[in-house]
């Protein structure tokens, strides 16, 4: 992708005036989840989903502008994005005033200002063994004196009136930050709605059951939900007078946006009706018949709502049946890589010897990438070329990692190491022993669909496989646990910077995020430079050197980023797919 | 009668312990890890301890059935893992959609598959019966999913008959709206069988000597028919739908789904897989304690409508 | 009045019949279920078939291009962009090409040596079919193969899952209504417990902690689908224990497994034989459920239910003929094993003479 | 013929098609008269084609595979009933002809009270209202003598005992007044008390209401006391027509000649029973000697019976157990080679007696010497050796017999299990033997039960206990439902078996004709007790007890000539 001028800060909040309408309560956006959602304490969840809804509810102290790409951080509810200090562990942030928290009965009638202590709160609650985070890992370890007190709590409650060095309010509107050590991509992570700011009164009040009743200082506001279906948001009333004002005029859809939303004031939608619809076939007939405004066009139904070049997955454009509703398709490629691990710790497949080495190549030549991109993701998808996908600080275009589909070369490499086929047909091992590859993967159809692909390329080299079919929890233990021979993977970033993609390999990430249980000295020790630089050319060339390291040990087949075809009714307004936002209703409009 | 009541209740003890044994095994021992699925992308082994310890698996295996013991008596199954809602109100607000889809195919189901059913009974033999017994078949013989599939994309879709999908919050509406595909949906599939079903009661009762009798005394067919024949073959009709009760409470699965009705079979799908146990636990001690109690009640009923019957 | 004397009907019937050379008979009788026969004959054939691989064996094979459709329909133009209108957002990009050279892989040297080799592997590209019979699926497999196939897998499914859950079925029913007593108490106690969970959470939990093919699918009905039979076969044996003729097997000296699994098993095998029928059917129809959640065949195998799996997503993109090919034949086949049933119920009814 | 006839039936013949597409010819073209107020009784076996004539009155016979020959006529009061259009034969069905039949319980609707089933008939034919209808029910009930008849019609009928039943059924068909009443065998699964009753109350209410009735029977026994007239018929052929006194005193026919005889006489015990064979043999029927029975001082006791009891429990209220006495206190002897019978009413606890001997019941109390050894206390694997000493015949012989076996089968599977013939070949060969003795043919062997006739059956049965050679037979009832011929030839084998083989018999029975016929000794059961016990003359001729002398006078007397009567 093409580097593109950075956009002018778009959000200006400004004071309050009376000619502007607030969010019109008839205005209902209905949109869909794919998946159920878990609950909306930002503390508690971490899928996609709940995070759509914690997006909209908690104000995190930075957010995103709207319009740029690579997606930028701005100033969400401090005044400025800090400069970092001399030692770079120490930030201020100053908490803009007059942020009030949405109505709720814990409040007991009184208007609730938003402080920084309700940061220090937020932050250090992440970190509280019984709330059993999943997100803890963005705060601990990184604030200075945070891993102490939660060592003091020993599993039970965390002491949050003991002040710690690391996360202080210094005053009511004054938040001040210690890092144990230089963090490049903490701002970014101070920009996820993990990280919005909860009331400690209101979290106190509704004890085990945070996740029914989100209190935030955001646009929206939890109004009825029934899990697993329906979620209902309402506009919050006490939410901050902040005017539409985009000035970037440098694309199509940035001028299209801000000639529709400039001057409005956010939210324009009233209510947000959100189902989840986890069938394909409902959720695209849903949208063609007009119950949903805003819907991810499923895969399945690609053939029907566009027209595609087979050549070029980059190309596309609407069906004119569906233009002539006014239908509007909005596109954009996914901040993720999906990849196939081997186990590097598995006997058969894993570790860094060369016979190793090339059994692993000769599988990851064998896939047809090319084939399940045209067959299963129907064209709309671009195959994974590097560890960092675009759009991600880091990312190398010119990054070619990927070994092309060569089922001959790989078979060919396989008798070079001795991997002799034997009677029954199959390869066995370099001494004789059978080799079988043991392949996890989960019991849906579209993943017996991608195993029929596996089980081509398998064949194609005269390796036998067995499919392992498990649900997803008992998948991500024994992925772990390294207890597996090959499994399937996707990353989607938590924040748009390179180093949240790297860390996959790094061997010190082995039962945690490194499904690969990977671990190459060479690797870490350019990983662990790179924790020392900003995004500077000097690290991007770490990143290369550490692709070239993981591509020549192979402790990946890579698979594809896809793309992600967003549709919107005619008379839904100011939308655009952004890179790190899950959703964009905040800022949308509907008029019919 | 009240001590046979009483003995019935006893006799659920055993039975409801042996439910609990299964769901038990099945998923403390064999099933899932929910604690991978809560501790989200990045996962430490303090994490993961954390959860252990709050959801109470680091308890041994006897304490955990203990729990469950309590969970049972006190019929309070806590919060749910996932969701961390209490189980009661997600139990109670999923039983609704369910029961008003599938109450009302019940319903509609009867209205529809016993008068024809009698009709066809009367007719038997003859080419009505068999075109539709016939038809039953055929219509029995296409897979549900074939209905759902076809029926949302003809219907709804193409002929806006219905909307595709959706639920709305008043039971008018939803009886008005919502239900009227599913619904249909619902019957293709289960009129057959049933009217086939219904149509062997009323042979069977036809083939009494009281027939005989009715129409030695001068009885109209449609007499014999409606009042000798009717009465009695209501007897193996209102039991069978007695005992299918409790099973309306779970609704149905793939209709729920692909209609966006959020009943129990949605729950319990999302409960499996989620491995969500507190959930599971008392979906299916509910659903025990309802079959065991609607069986006694399909008895107590049937002593009612039988007076042959002697509860022993 | 005359005193000639006739002989009473039915005395001396020259061949003697067994009940079921006598049910074959009235089958035979029953056009609608004689031609059912036929037609399960036929599917069963292609199942024997397809076991073998004789039929459908070459199902696997991608002889078609994607979702090429049936012959028998016009080609519906895919709608293709025009190769002119080059949009050029983010195709390309000025950045130089990096890529892991042959001397920094660590297995360059021998990559460099294997490409020599490679010729031998070279597989030729052979033209796919623009068109089939019956439609080609995803990856231009002929869905007629596949039918066939998945016809057979089902099939097997269904009659050994039916097999399996009629031998518990049978065992614990005749164990329990034989003997009674406290071994009775236990076994229906078993059963209430099966029968008060409901079968779906039985059947995800079962599936849970199992893997996935032919023979867990096979399992799983046969654990939640026994109770049928055993309800059936326990009244039975509770009633056909206290016939005469088991009581006199007894007072000539059989023993109980004699009396349970000669003398009485025999007139329940009608009673079996429609069970196991009918759960045949059941089976065949539960498996389409069980693979559209999931639960499905594995890999290399192809069901009805795991092609009718495929058909959501293949009917929102207007593929039709997979689902309509497994309706068909599914249907078919359902239908006359239904129809079999009902002629076979009525040709065993012991009443029926 | 006059017109005074309510009813002829003129050339009426009636086919049926069977499933198999043969026709099979129930009633191959008979005419016979009932006039009014007069009784015809109806008599004939098993097949006869009797039944089909009253259901032929009524029109009941199933539509879909009858056919009526269009000669037929059945003219009431000069009407042909065969060409009533259907709302006129719903009109005649119920108001002039009623009808009761056999089975009072299946026959009557069981969810509805038997008031409620009166009531019906009346609001129908007699146009009631329901209050009215529902008094009119009381009287009717109060008419056919059941007690306590307000209480009684709001009771379902399973409340209700099977003579009571019969008397609904009774009150149902003549609440209207017909002119005809159909009987169709309306005593037959009545115990021999209540068929007194009910045939009683049967001749009452003709006489009553002038109606006229046509008694259908097999039992010519009960068919002197009621009826005017009467029709024999068989293979659907009317064989014999003419009143009671004709009949009985100087039947023509052969079939009516055999049908008096076959049946044993409480009053002379013949050394074998006629058969029909024997008066449709050139020649006619000689009345051989009289058989002396009794047991005799010097006889060798084969089974001592002693304080014999079976209980039987079932649970009641909540942990309660209600105790049911079967059987108590029995004690008898029963000597090599002869007979004991046991008679009683349903309920007296005869079988269970039979039962317990042969271990299907365990015993709850007493002692059964078998040659001195108790066989109620051996472990069952030393019983199992006695199984082959002690057999038993049981009443129903198409239940008795395993449906899917061969007769081979069954006679061989005995032999099998008690290592009697050294191989196969040599089983078989006895197997063919027996079935020559109790006079079936060879090719029986490989034929299944249902292609036999029950009495067939039961002489299938006999072989295969003789297989075993036992010293003692208990028959359960083993002739009760076999028609009064056949009866007489199985009655005979098992005589000519005694005989020869010297075999104890205990004969359990409710026939007292059949028992005083076959046994030495007769011993009376009620209520699980013994009434009384001696040899079998003393029992008939001087009974002690009441309840011998109640059972005693219910036995019907066939034709009783008025002079003995005044004698």
């Amino acid at each position: 992708m093409s580097m593109k001028r950075h956009v002018a800060m778009a959000l200006v909040a400004i004071g309050c005036s009376p000619l502007l309408h607030a969010a019109d309560m008839n205005k209902v956006l209905h949109a869909v989840f794919n998946a159920p959602e878990t609950g909306f304490d930002p503390a508690k969840v971490s899928d996609v989903y709940s995070s759509s809804i914690t997006e909209n509810v908690f104000d995190p102290l930075l957010t995103y502008d709207y319009l740029a790409r690579p997606a930028k951080l701005v100033p969400n509810t401090v005044t400025a994005i800090p400069q970092l200090s001399a030692d770079r562990t120490t930030l201020v942030f100053h908490i803009k005033p007059g942020i009030y928290f949405a109505p709720d009965p814990a409040f007991k009638g009184k208007k609730r200002e938003l402080t920084a202590a309700d940061y220090a709160y937020t932050f250090k609650r992440l970190a509280d063994p019984t709330v059993g985070s999943p997100s803890s890992y963005l705060v601990r370890g990184r604030f200075v004196g945070l891993d102490a007190l939660v060592a003091k709590a020993k599993g039970g409650k965390l002491d949050y009136d003991t002040p710690i060095e690391g996360i202080r309010a210094l005053d009511r509107y004054t938040l001040q930050l210690k890092l144990t050590e230089p963090a490049p991509g903490l701002l970014y992570i101070l920009a996820m709605p993990h990280l919005g700011a909860v009331a400690r009164e209101v979290i106190e009040a509704y004890g085990t059951n945070t996740n029914a009743h989100p209190v935030g200082t955001g646009p929206y506001m939890l109004a009825d939900w029934k899990p697993g279906n329906h979620i209902t948001l309402v506009a919050n009333p006490n939410f901050r007078k902040i005017i539409f004002n985009y000035t970037d005029n440098s694309t199509p859809e940035a001028h299209r946006v801000a000639s529709e939303m400039n001057g409005k004031l956010m939210p324009q939608v009233g209510r947000v009706e959100i189902s989840v619809i986890q069938e394909e076939q409902p959720q695209w007939l849903a949208f063609r018949s007009g119950q949903l405004d805003i819907s991810g066009l499923p895969q399945p139904a690609v053939r029907n709502a566009l027209i595609l070049d087979p050549k070029n997955p980059w190309r596309v454009a609407l069906k004119p049946d569906m233009k002539a509703k006014g239908i509007q398709l909005s596109r954009k490629l996914d901040t993720e890589i999906t990849f196939y691990s081997f186990n590097m710790k598995d006997p058969v497949l894993g570790g860094l010897g060369k016979d190793k080495i090339a059994l692993r190549r000769a599988i990851a030549m064998s896939f047809n990438n090319e084939e399940t991109i045209k067959d299963i993701r129907r064209n709309q998808a671009v195959p994974v070329q590097s560890i960092i996908p675009a759009d991600v600080a880091g990312h190398n275009p010119g990054m070619r990692a990927k070994y092309p589909y060569n089922p001959a070369l790989a078979n060919a490499l396989l008798d070079k190491f001795g991997y002799k086929i034997g009677p029954n047909g199959y390869r066995t091992q370099p001494n004789g022993k059978p080799l079988a590859v043991d392949f996890i993967t989960d019991p849906s159809a579209i993943g017996k669909q991608w195993n029929e692909y596996w089980q081509k390329a398998f064949d194609q080299i005269k390796i036998k496989v067995n499919f392992r079919m498990m649900l997803w929890n008992e998948q991500v233990k024994t992925i772990r646990e390294c207890k597996y021979g090959m499994a399937g993977g996707a990353w989607l970033a938590d924040y748009p910077d390179g180093d949240n993609f790297a860390m996959l390999l790094y061997g010190k990430n082995i039962g945690d995020s490194n499904n690969a249980c990977y671990q190459s000295p060479r690797y870490d020790a350019l990983y662990e430079a790179s924790q020392k630089l900003g995004d500077s050319p000097e690290r991007n060339r770490l990143f290369d050197q550490m692709d070239k390291v993981a591509a020549g040990d192979t402790p990946w087949v890579y698979g594809d980023t896809r793309f992600r075809n967003f549709l919107s009714q005619r008379w839904v307004r100011g939308f655009v797919p952004h890179p790190v936002f899950n959703v964009a209703w905040r800022f949308v409009d509907i008029q019919k | 009668m009240s001590a046979y009541i009483i003995r019935r209740i006893l006799q659920m003890i055993p039975t409801l312990f042996g439910v609990m044994l299964l769901v038990f095994t099945l998923f403390t021992l064999v099933g899932g890890d929910p604690t991978y699925i809560l501790a989200g992308k990045h996962l430490t082994a303090e994490v993961l301890a954390n959860l252990r310890a709050q959801l109470g698996l680091d308890k041994t295996l006897p304490e955990q059935f203990m729990i469950f013991v309590r969970q049972v008596l006190t019929l309070d199954f806590g919060t749910s893992w996932s969701t961390q809602q209490p189980v009661s109100d997600i139990i109670s607000t999923r039983i609704g959609p369910s029961l008003t889809l599938t109450g009302s195919m019940m319903i509609v189901d009867l209205l529809i598959a016993i008068p024809l059913a009698a009709a066809v009974a009367y007719f038997r033999g003859g080419l009505t019966d068999r075109i539709v017994t016939i038809a039953c078949t055929v219509a029995m013989s296409i897979s549900a999913l074939v209905y759902i599939i076809a029926g949302q994309y003809f219907l709804a879709y193409r002929m806006e008959m219905f909307p595709v999908r959706g639920w709305g919050d008043s039971l008018l509406t939803n009886l008005l709206v919502y239900v009227p595909l599913p619904l249909l949906m619902g019957l293709m599939v289960s009129l057959g069988p049933d009217i086939r079903f219904y149509r062997s009661f009323f042979l069977e009762e036809m083939n009494h000597d009281y027939v005989r009798t009715a129409r030695a005394k001068g009885l109209s067919e449609k007499t014999v028919m409606l009042k000798h024949v009717l009465r009695n073959a209501m007897i193996p009709v209102v039991t069978t739908v007695m005992m299918s009760l409790p099973f309306l409470m779970i609704g149905a699965l793939v209709l729920e789904s692909f209609f966006g009705i959020p009943g129990m079979g949605n729950e319990v799908v999302m409960a499996v897989n989620k491995s969500d146990f507190p959930v599971i636990k008392a979906v299916t001690i509910y659903i025990a304690l309802a079959t065991m109690l609607f069986n006694l009640l399909a008895d107590l009923v049937y002593k009612l409508i039988d007076p042959r019957v002697q509860l022993k | 009045m005359t005193a000639t004397v006739q002989t009473a009907p039915g005395m001396a019937a020259p061949v003697s019949k067994s009940l079921w050379a006598l049910g074959w008979q009235r089958l035979k009788r029953n056009k609608v279920g004689f031609i059912s026969l036929w037609v399960v004959s036929v599917y069963l054939l292609i199942a024997l078939g397809g076991w073998f691989n004789v039929v459908g064996g070459n199902w696997l094979n991608e002889i078609a291009v994607p979702y090429a459709p049936p012959s028998w329909v016009g080609a519906s133009g895919a709608d293709v962009m025009p190769a002119d209108a080059y949009d050029a957002s983010g195709v390309e990009s000025s950045a130089p090409i990096v890529t892991l050279a042959r001397q920094e892989d660590p297995i360059g040297k021998e990559l460099t040596e294997a490409e020599k080799d490679a010729g031998r592997y070279k597989v030729e590209e052979v033209k796919k079919r623009e068109s089939l019979p019956f439609g080609a699926d995803l990856r231009g497999r002929d869905v007629l193969q596949k039918t066939l196939k998945g016809t057979s897998t089902s099939i097997f499914v269904g009659i050994f899952g039916a097999v399996l859950a009629l031998l518990i079925g049978t065992t614990l029913g005749a164990v329990s209504g034989y003997f009674g007593g406290k071994i009775d108490d236990l076994l229906t106690w078993f059963y209430s417990v099966f029968t008060s969970v409901p079968d779906m959470l039985l059947l995800l939990s079962f599936a849970a902690v199992s893997g996935r093919g032919i023979t867990t699918i096979i399992m799983v009905m046969a654990l939640t689908s026994w109770t049928g039979t055993y309800r059936l076969v326990r009244a039975e044996y509770l009633k056909l224990k206290s016939r005469e003729y088991v009581q006199a097997a007894s007072a000539i000296g059989a023993s109980h497994s004699r009396r349970m699994f000669v003398h009485i098993l025999p007139n329940i095998s009608h009673l079996l034989l429609v069970q196991f029928s009918l759960m045949t059917v059941a089976l065949i129809k539960y498996e389409a459920i069980l693979s559209f959640l999931g639960f499905g065949v594995g890999v290399r195998q192809v069901s009805l239910g795991s092609m009718l799996a495929e058909a959501p997503s293949e009917l929102v993109q207007g593929y039709w003929w997979q689902m309509l090919a497994v309706t068909i034949a599914m249907s078919i086949l359902v239908t006359a094993f239904s129809l079999l049933v009902d002629a076979l119920r009525d040709a065993l009814d012991p009443k029926v003479k | 013929m006059t017109q005074d006839n309510l009813l002829s039936i003129r050339n009426l013949k009636v086919n049926f098609r069977l499933e198999s597409g043969e026709r099979f010819e129930a009633l191959k073209g008979i005419s016979f008269d009932i006039p009014k107020h007069r009784t015809v009784a109806l008599v004939g076996e098993s097949g006869s084609g009797k039944s089909v004539t009253s259901m032929a009155i009524m029109q009941l016979l199933p539509s879909n595979n009858t056919e009526v020959d269009p000669a037929s006529e059945i003219l009431f009061n000069g009407k042909n009933l065969l060409t009533l259009t259907g709302s006129e034969l719903r009109a005649m069905r119920g108001k002039d002809v009623a009808m009761i039949f056999q089975e009072p319980m299946s026959s009557l609707n069981p969810v509805f009270t038997v008031g409620d089933q009166i009531a019906e008939t009346l609001m129908l034919h007699a146009g009631l209202g329901r209050s009215a209808a529902k008094k009119r029910v009381v009287e009717l009930l109060t008419e056919v003598g059941l007690p306590d008849p307000a209480k009684k019609a709001g009771a379902y009928p399973h409340q209700l005992s099977g003579g009571q039943q019969q008397r609904v059924m009774i009150a149902m068909a003549i609440a209207c007044e017909p002119k005809l009443l159909i009987a169709d065998e309306p005593t037959t699964a009545l115990d021999v008390t209540i068929q007194k009753q009910i045939l009683e109350l049967i001749a009452k209410l003709q006489k009553k209401h002038g109606m006229s009735v046509l008694f259908i029977t097999h039992d010519l026994g009960v068919v002197g006391e009621f009826a005017d007239d009467v029709v024999v018929m068989r293979h659907g052929v009317i064989r014999e027509t003419g009143t009671v006194k004709q009949i009985f005193d100087a039947p023509k026919d052969a079939y009516t000649k055999a049908l008096l005889n076959c049946r044993p006489h409480l009053d002379r015990r013949p050394m074998r029973l006629a058969v029909i064979d024997d008066f449709l043999r050139e020649g006619g029927y000689v009345e051989p000697a009289e058989r002396q029975r009794g047991y005799l001082p010097d006889d060798e006791i084969i089974l001592d019976v002693q304080g014999l009891g079976k209980s039987f429990e079932s649970r009641e209220g909540l942990f309660g157990k209600h105790v049911f006495h079967a059987v108590k206190d029995v004690s008898f002897k029963l000597a090599r080679g002869k007979t004991l019978g046991i008679v009683g009413e349903s309920g007296s606890g005869k079988t269970t007696v039979g039962l317990t001997l042969v271990r299907l019941h365990e015993a709850t109390a007493g002692k059964a010497l078998f040659h001195g050894k108790d066989i109620l206390s051996m472990s069952p694997r030393e019983f199992q050796d006695y199984k082959r000493r002690i057999q038993i015949i049981f009443q129903n012989p198409y239940a008795s017999l395993n449906p899917r076996f061969t007769v081979g089968q069954i006679l061989t599977e005995p032999m099998m299990l008690h290592d009697i013939g050294t191989n196969q070949h040599e089983r078989l060969q006895m197997a063919r033997e027996l079935l020559e003795r109790v006079g079936l043919p060879e090719n029986a062997m490989f034929k299944y039960p249902h292609e036999f006739s029950g009495g067939q059956r039961q002489r299938i049965a006999i072989a295969r206990c003789l297989t075993m050679k036992p010293e003692l037979l208990i028959c359960d009832e083993s002739v009760s439902a076999l028609d009064v011929s056949v009866q007489a030839q199985v009655l005979n084998l098992l005589q000519d078996l005694q005989d020869e083989y010297q075999l104890s018999y205990l004969f359990i029975s409710h026939d007292l004709a059949v028992v005083k016929h076959i046994s030495d000794q007769v011993m009376v059961m009620n209520k699980g007790e013994v009434v009384e016990q001696a040899d079998a003359d003393d029992i008939y001729l001087r009974p002690k007890q009441d309840y011998t002398r109640r059972l005693l006078s219910s036995i019907p007397q066939g034709w009783v000539n008025e002079a003995i009567v005044a004698a």
